[in-house]
């Protein structure tokens, strides 16, 4: 019976959206409010699913009555049930950051609302074109909220990602395309049946999968096809950066990991090992490059953002490998890297609005003036590194014994060295933070400050008001801290609830 | 069916038009190219018996899409130039690595308009085609199952004209809603 | 051996691991604070010390928290090898936080409550590591302290500090990660890694390549903490650390981790059948004994007697890392005796180093001649510990010295006998002449050290200012002007003032701990039987060998 | 290759358009022209869809009862691509968007003097 309500997940936030369209018109706080009750409705309806398809299997409906795979046919099993809550909760938790960060407005509700809506779709669908249309939704909030910091210079940003957007997702269209030419279906389960008797190495299956990888990656954004993302990330509004950083690509990549599994079935990897060898090549040069241009940035967001394409190699690596425990592991650093990016964000949003640092050099002695804030994040970029019980530590775990135990000696190093390569710019942050003596911007943001040799009212008006950081950003923070190691203790506990999700996926 | 002349003449004119929106500096020149092109597109569609579809793309893209390229100009500013496009490094191995990947695949698709290509043979067309009308009650398949079996993607359609239209408030009227 | 289930050893981790939050909450009142650090102390020795006697016979104390990660269950065990370590470095805690209160007071550092919460966070991890009961756990602690530990590295906030800090965070995580690929790799070869006295039994079915690339993998990420050279480079940089940092973690509760995981790898991982058969002990070995004896030599150059004393540990780390890689069970109990013996001595002579720049601002060697009459009762325990080290009887270090010459003989490794004997003479060598300048020499008239300044039969010269110069180094009470000037120590003009033995030279909070501290390291060189280490030691060495010392 | 041109060639058309598209997007540096160059890329694709629906003999889909009258072409390409017609719109839409907001900021459209003009910020 919970089984027809799937759509909801798709129609409510959508629904939502235009009510949160008509209370602007009453005024703004009226979109805030709804935004926030569909968001926790939203939050609710997809916690019972998911747990609905934890604990009694996959749940799936035809929308409309129409029967897959001739109508479309709207799957949640464990996987998607998990991303699925992670779309919801991180996106009510960040509408409480957005309310007092964001440009506002009902407008930016809305599309807020739409952004859910479409990274929603993707994460329950189960026909690849339906894929398509969410993945433009998607698209089309994100190149609006990144834009509507009001700057020119996030139009700019939000223009070059709308340009490799398009091309991806029309890259991922040609491939949906190849693949029906080659089956006539565009349902998932029916195309991995098909696609098996079309015969993996049908060039036309080829095509369709080097398409649809090209285009799930750009929008993942590993390197090469990273280049929209920096900017994209550094200059949307604060709030949006998180709420992209946390969900945008984290459901991209999910999404590949779909595909791969359910569409082509690990079956094709077996009859086309080096698709296999070169998605792995592909996204280990990513976990390298991207770190090392993390390192090179010195503007935060920019490096969060360089950090993240590091990441989700990582990540691709782990799905690629393809063993349940690379796969485990990959999607475990797929949920823990939102969460742990997510709050980096809302606390480099945090220091901006409370000190206007924005560099790694103006957060020099921030921990000493706002220790919760410093401790917060610290522990999240520790999590980030790898420290245990966190959950950066699960995942890699996890995937490095994928790796090890599937033999893949090159791929293993490079999980391994990607410890050292994140801690490489977090260590520099943390040391400014905690043990450099404080930069100008935090001097100015404290009242006089303990060394008080420095007169900071001389330094005329700054531009932060507040002294300390808001009580939202730093729940929010903490918070996340806290969800990144509870969720690494309890990361056994995921792996029973995900177990017989993985199989069946991995079952060839 | 084997190429026919008037649809090889459409194809030389997609052909044409689309290089020459490529080549020609001159944005309005680009821009009217682009509108000839779309039509191209609308009368290959035609041809190729998707009358609904011909019907969008001559009203989508060779009409709002136009207007609102010419719109854009007239609120920006218009380039007018005699030149052409040159050829970078960059966009030349662009263009070499498109065409060499999509023409690989060229000889392994099926025949165009070859009866036992999977989409047309396959079951899922078929069974649009047997139960389309009995089901929903419509003579037009595409449409039955345009508003019917996928119903979903439509509903997802508007979603994007909406997040477009909300978009849009976003971009230029920011001033009025903040 | 029999096992408890028990909640003793999580509890004395957690009372470590909890003091944190007290100390962070009363930071403005520092004496609650340092109340709540000697509390925590007291209670985790105590809960370690309540576990000893079931350990001696053959009771161990597991508390088991439910899986860690598939397969890896987190776990604290109390099994007499990690008692070993829990005994040592709870019972120096104590005797360091009470060290701490006088030194940093004394200096009137910044920071203080942060340095107090990660000082009881380091502790903590490091009980985490002693009761650890398979390889993920470790590593659990093993990266925790790191974190810990980073912001007493750092705590001077000078760039020199900061430098340090880099280079321990690239060094120790470099180490973690290499820990962690050979976990996964014994992980995958075994299916467990949970240890086993005598190793895993699976592992001897294994690749042998594989499990010697694990085996390296792991010594090398332990050698790291264990300053193993060429991995050591971090210790005597990481010296900028406040003195009770250096005197317990960087001779006792860091270094020995990596020491200590050594030890588990060996007896519990592989096993010393296993390690024997690879072929890998010997190498290891031999890494060892030229560590010891290179970094003897290096620090007969050190001026800087923390930084002495730094190359004195890594020498010294690598007698244990010796004793444990010949393999013979007489030299292993060598190896582990000398955890708590060279614990106790090492931690007395930090003290002393501390207790003599906090009283008198001098680093120098060169400069402390004749500091005897300003501090007798310090420079005496440093000479006993001193003389401990270089092996001398009736002090800790000659204990697990001669177990070791036993043992490497009696594995017919010889070599490795001369190689320990050959250490010894240069411990003296680098120890004797802090003690002569101490006591023997005098500021305005004293010899220049042919061993430091490779000028055979020395000179005299005069080490006292000019008179006309005003001294900026005199300073023996209240503030200190500038940190970063290190060169305003040395001998007041007049040279060193008389103090008397009954405790003039300084506060008991510092005096207290140094004599503490050496009374172990005599205790357990004198009745070594009584003293609850050597039985813990042989328990050990039967159940991982099979053969009764 | 004469097989080539002669029953494939809308899919040679396509491989063109998208090559052409390519070449709009990177070498143009008007922004509104890298927009008729997504254009023409998306369109490339569309065409690849409407012709792998084709029947040499087939009608436009509209049938009676019991899906007599055939043989038809696809239908379900056909309905793809309406909905990604729209797609496309509302993305070119929202672009042209932004390219009148970058030039109410910048004063340009074009990506050279864009970056000349932010260098000077």
């Amino acid at each position: 019976m919970s089984d027809t309500l799937l759509p909801l997940l798709v129609a409510l936030p959508l629904l939502g959206a235009v009510l949160a369209v008509a209370a602007g018109l009453a005024s703004e706080r009226a979109a805030a409010a709804v935004t926030t009750l569909v968001l926790a409705a939203q939050t609710g309806l997809a916690g019972w699913l998911g747990s609905q398809a934890v604990l009694d299997g996959p749940l799936s409906v035809g929308v409309g009555g129409f029967v897959a795979p001739y109508g479309i046919e709207l799957v949640v099993d464990g996987l998607s049930a998990a991303v699925l809550v992670l779309v919801a909760v991180v996106s009510l938790a960040v509408l409480a950051f957005a309310t007092e960060d964001a440009p506002g407005g009902t407008a930016f509700y809305a599309q807020y609302l739409l952004l859910v809506t479409g990274l929603s779709g993707m994460a329950v669908t189960g026909d690849v074109f339906n894929l398509y249309v969410f993945l433009e939704i998607t698209g089309l909030a994100t190149y609006a909220l990144v834009a509507s910091a009001g700057t020119g210079r996030s139009a700019v940003s939000a223009l070059k990602y709308l340009l490799f957007g398009t091309v991806a997702a029309s890259l991922y269209l040609l491939g949906v395309g190849y693949a029906l030419m080659a089956t006539g279906t565009l349902n998932m389960a029916d195309l991995a049946t098909e696609l098996a008797a079309a015969g993996y190495d049908s060039p036309l299956v080829l095509a369709s999968f080097g398409f649809i990888v090209v285009g799930l990656a750009t929008k993942t954004a590993l390197f090469p096809l990273h280049t929209w993302q920096p900017d994209a990330y550094a200059d949307a509004p604060d709030s949006v950066s998180a709420l992209i950083a946390a969900l945008v690509s984290t459901v991209a990549a999910y999404a590949l990991l779909r595909l791969i599994y359910t569409v082509y079935t690990p079956a094709f990897f077996e009859a086309v090992p080096v698709a296999r060898d070169a998605l792995v090549a592909f996204a280990a040069v990513s976990i390298v490059v991207g770190s090392v241009l993390a390192v090179t940035q010195s503007e935060i967001k920019r490096m969060l953002a360089y950090s993240s394409v590091s990441q989700y190699g990582l990540v691709v690596v782990g799905l690629a490998i393809g063993t349940p425990a690379a796969v485990f592991g990959a999607v475990v650093h797929l949920l823990g890297h939102a969460i742990m990016k997510g709050g980096l964000f809302v606390a480099a949003g945090a220091v901006a609005d409370l000190t206007g640092a924005r560099t790694v050099d103006e957060y020099a002695g921030l921990a000493d003036r706002f220790p919760v804030l410093g401790g917060a994040s610290a522990v999240l970029m520790l999590a980030m590194v790898g420290v245990p019980p966190a959950v950066g530590f699960a995942g890699k775990w996890y995937i490095a014994l994928g790796a090890v135990r599937a033999g893949s000696w090159p791929v293993a190093v490079v999980i391994f060295a990607s410890t050292l390569l994140t801690l490489a710019y977090f260590a520099l942050l943390v040391e400014r933070m905690f043990v450099a003596p404080a930069s100008e911007s935090v001097l100015a943001a404290t009242d006089g400050g303990r060394d008080g040799d420095d007169d900071t009212d001389a330094l005329g008006p700054s531009p932060p008001s507040a002294s300390r950081p808001s009580r939202r950003a730093l729940a929010l923070v903490v918070g996340a801290a806290v969800v990144a190691i509870v969720l690494g203790v309890v990361v056994t506990d995921l792996g029973t609830a995900l177990e017989p999700t993985i199989d069946t996926l991995l079952s060839p | 069916m084997s190429l026919s002349v008037p649809v090889a003449v459409v194809l030389l004119f997609m052909l044409g038009s689309a290089l020459a929106a490529a080549v020609i500096r001159d944005v309005v020149g680009s821009i009217v190219a682009f509108a000839g092109y779309s039509f191209g597109v609308a009368v290959l569609w035609a041809l190729l018996r998707a009358p609904d579809v011909a019907l969008t793309e001559a009203a989508v893209g060779a009409g709002i899409t136009t207007v609102l390229f010419l719109l854009t100009l007239a609120r920006t500013t218009v380039t007018r130039s005699d030149r052409f496009e040159g050829i970078s490094l960059r966009s030349g191995l662009a263009v070499v690595a498109i065409v060499v990947t999509v023409g690989a695949t060229v000889p392994a698709l099926p025949a165009v308009g070859d009866p036992s290509a999977p989409i047309l043979a396959g079951d899922v067309s078929q069974y649009y085609l047997t139960n389309a009308y009995d089901q929903t009650g419509v003579t037009n398949v595409v449409t039955a199952v345009l508003v019917g079996y996928r119903g979903f993607d439509t509903l997802g359609e508007v979603a994007v004209v909406f997040a477009a239209g909300i978009a849009m408030l976003l971009v230029l009227r920011r001033e009025a809603f903040v | 051996m029999t096992d408890i289930a028990s909640l003793r050893p999580a509890l004395a981790v957690a009372v470590a691991a909890a003091a944190v939050v007290p100390i962070l909450v009363s930071a403005r009142r520092p004496n609650l604070r340092e109340g709540w650090t000697v509390l925590a102390a007291v209670g985790s020795f105590a809960l370690v010390a309540s576990m000893l006697p079931g350990a001696l016979d053959g009771t161990v104390y597991v508390a088991d928290f439910g899986p860690l990660v598939a397969g890896v269950e987190f776990s604290l065990r109390a099994d007499p090898l990690g008692l070993l370590f829990a005994t040592v470095a709870s019972l120096l805690w104590l005797v360091t936080s009470f060290y701490s209160v006088g030194y940093m007071r004394g200096l009137d550092e910044d920071d203080q409550t942060r340095y107090f919460a990660a000082f009881a966070a380091s502790v903590a991890a490091a009980l985490g590591v002693a009761f650890a009961a398979n390889l993920v756990t470790v590593f659990v602690f093993y990266e925790l302290l790191t974190v810990a530990t980073y912001p007493l590295v750092t705590h001077d906030e000078t760039p020199e500090a900061r430098a340090a800090g880099r280079k321990y965070l690239a060094y120790t995580f470099g180490g973690g990660v290499a820990v962690l690929a050979g976990t996964v790799l014994v992980a995958t070869m075994a299916d467990t890694t949970a240890f086993t006295a005598g190793g895993i039994g699976a592992l001897a079915n294994a690749d042998p390549v594989l499990a010697r690339v694990a085996f390296v993998l792991l010594i090398g990420g332990f050698g790291v903490k264990a300053a193993l050279m060429p991995l050591h480079s971090w210790l005597p940089d990481a010296m900028v650390a406040p003195t009770p940092v250096s005197g317990l973690l960087h001779a006792v509760a860091v270094v020995k981790s990596g020491v200590f995981g050594i030890a588990r790898v060996v007896l519990d991982v592989y096993g010393v059948d296993l390690t024997s058969a690879l072929g890998v002990g010997l190498p290891l070995a031999i890494v060892a004994a030229a560590t010891l004896l290179i970094a003897s030599v290096i620090a007969l150059r050190q001026d800087n007697l923390k930084r002495r004393l730094a190359f004195s540990t890594v020498s010294q780390l690598s007698y244990i890392v010796l004793g444990i890689a010949v393999l013979h069970p007489t030299s292993i109990v060598g190896g582990l005796m000398h955890i708590p013996a060279h614990a106790f001595m090492k931690l007395t002579l930090f003290f002393t180093a501390g207790a003599i720049h906090v009283e008198t601002h001098t680093d120098d060697i060169s400069e402390m001649a004749g500091i005897g009459k300003r501090m007798p009762l310090t420079m005496l325990a440093f000479g006993v510990a001193a003389a401990g080290m270089a092996g001398i009887p009736l002090v800790a270090g000659f204990v697990s010295k001669w177990y070791l010459l036993l043992g490497s003989v009696g594995a017919g490794q010889t070599v490795f006998a001369v190689a320990l004997l050959l250490s010894g003479v240069l411990n003296i060598a680098y120890f004797w002449p802090v003690f002569y300048q101490a006591f023997f020499e005098s500021a305005d008239d004293h010899d220049a050290k042919p061993l430091v300044e490779f000028s055979l039969g020395g000179e005299s010269r005069s080490l006292l200012p000019a008179e006309s110069e005003p001294d900026p180094g005199t300073v023996t009470d209240g503030g200190h002007e500038d940190e970063d000037d290190h060169h305003h120590g040395g001998p007041p003009a007049g040279g060193w003032e008389h103090r008397g033995w009954r405790g003039g030279e300084s506060t008991w909070f510092m005096l207290g701990p140094i004599l503490a501290a050496m009374t172990g390291a005599v205790v357990l060189g004198v009745i070594p039987g009584t003293a609850v280490f050597l039985r813990l030691v042989k328990v050990i060495v039967t159940a991982a060998t099979g053969v009764a010392v | 290759m004469i097989e080539l041109l002669t029953t494939k060639y809308t899919y040679l058309v396509v491989v063109a358009l998208l090559g052409i598209g390519a070449y709009v997007m990177i070498e143009s540096d008007n922004f509104v022209k890298k927009i008729i160059g997504m254009n023409v890329f998306q369109t490339g694709i569309f065409v690849f869809f409407i012709s792998s629906a084709f029947h040499t003999a087939g009608r436009s889909p509209v049938v009676q009862s019991g899906g007599g009258g055939g043989p038809f072409v696809s239908p379900l390409p056909q309905v793809l691509i309406l909905t990604a017609i729209v797609v496309g719109v509302s993305l070119t839409a929202v672009a042209l968007g932004l390219v009148v907001r970058i030039y109410e900021r910048y004063g340009t459209i074009n990506e050279r003097t864009l970056e000349e003009v932010r260098a000077d910020e």
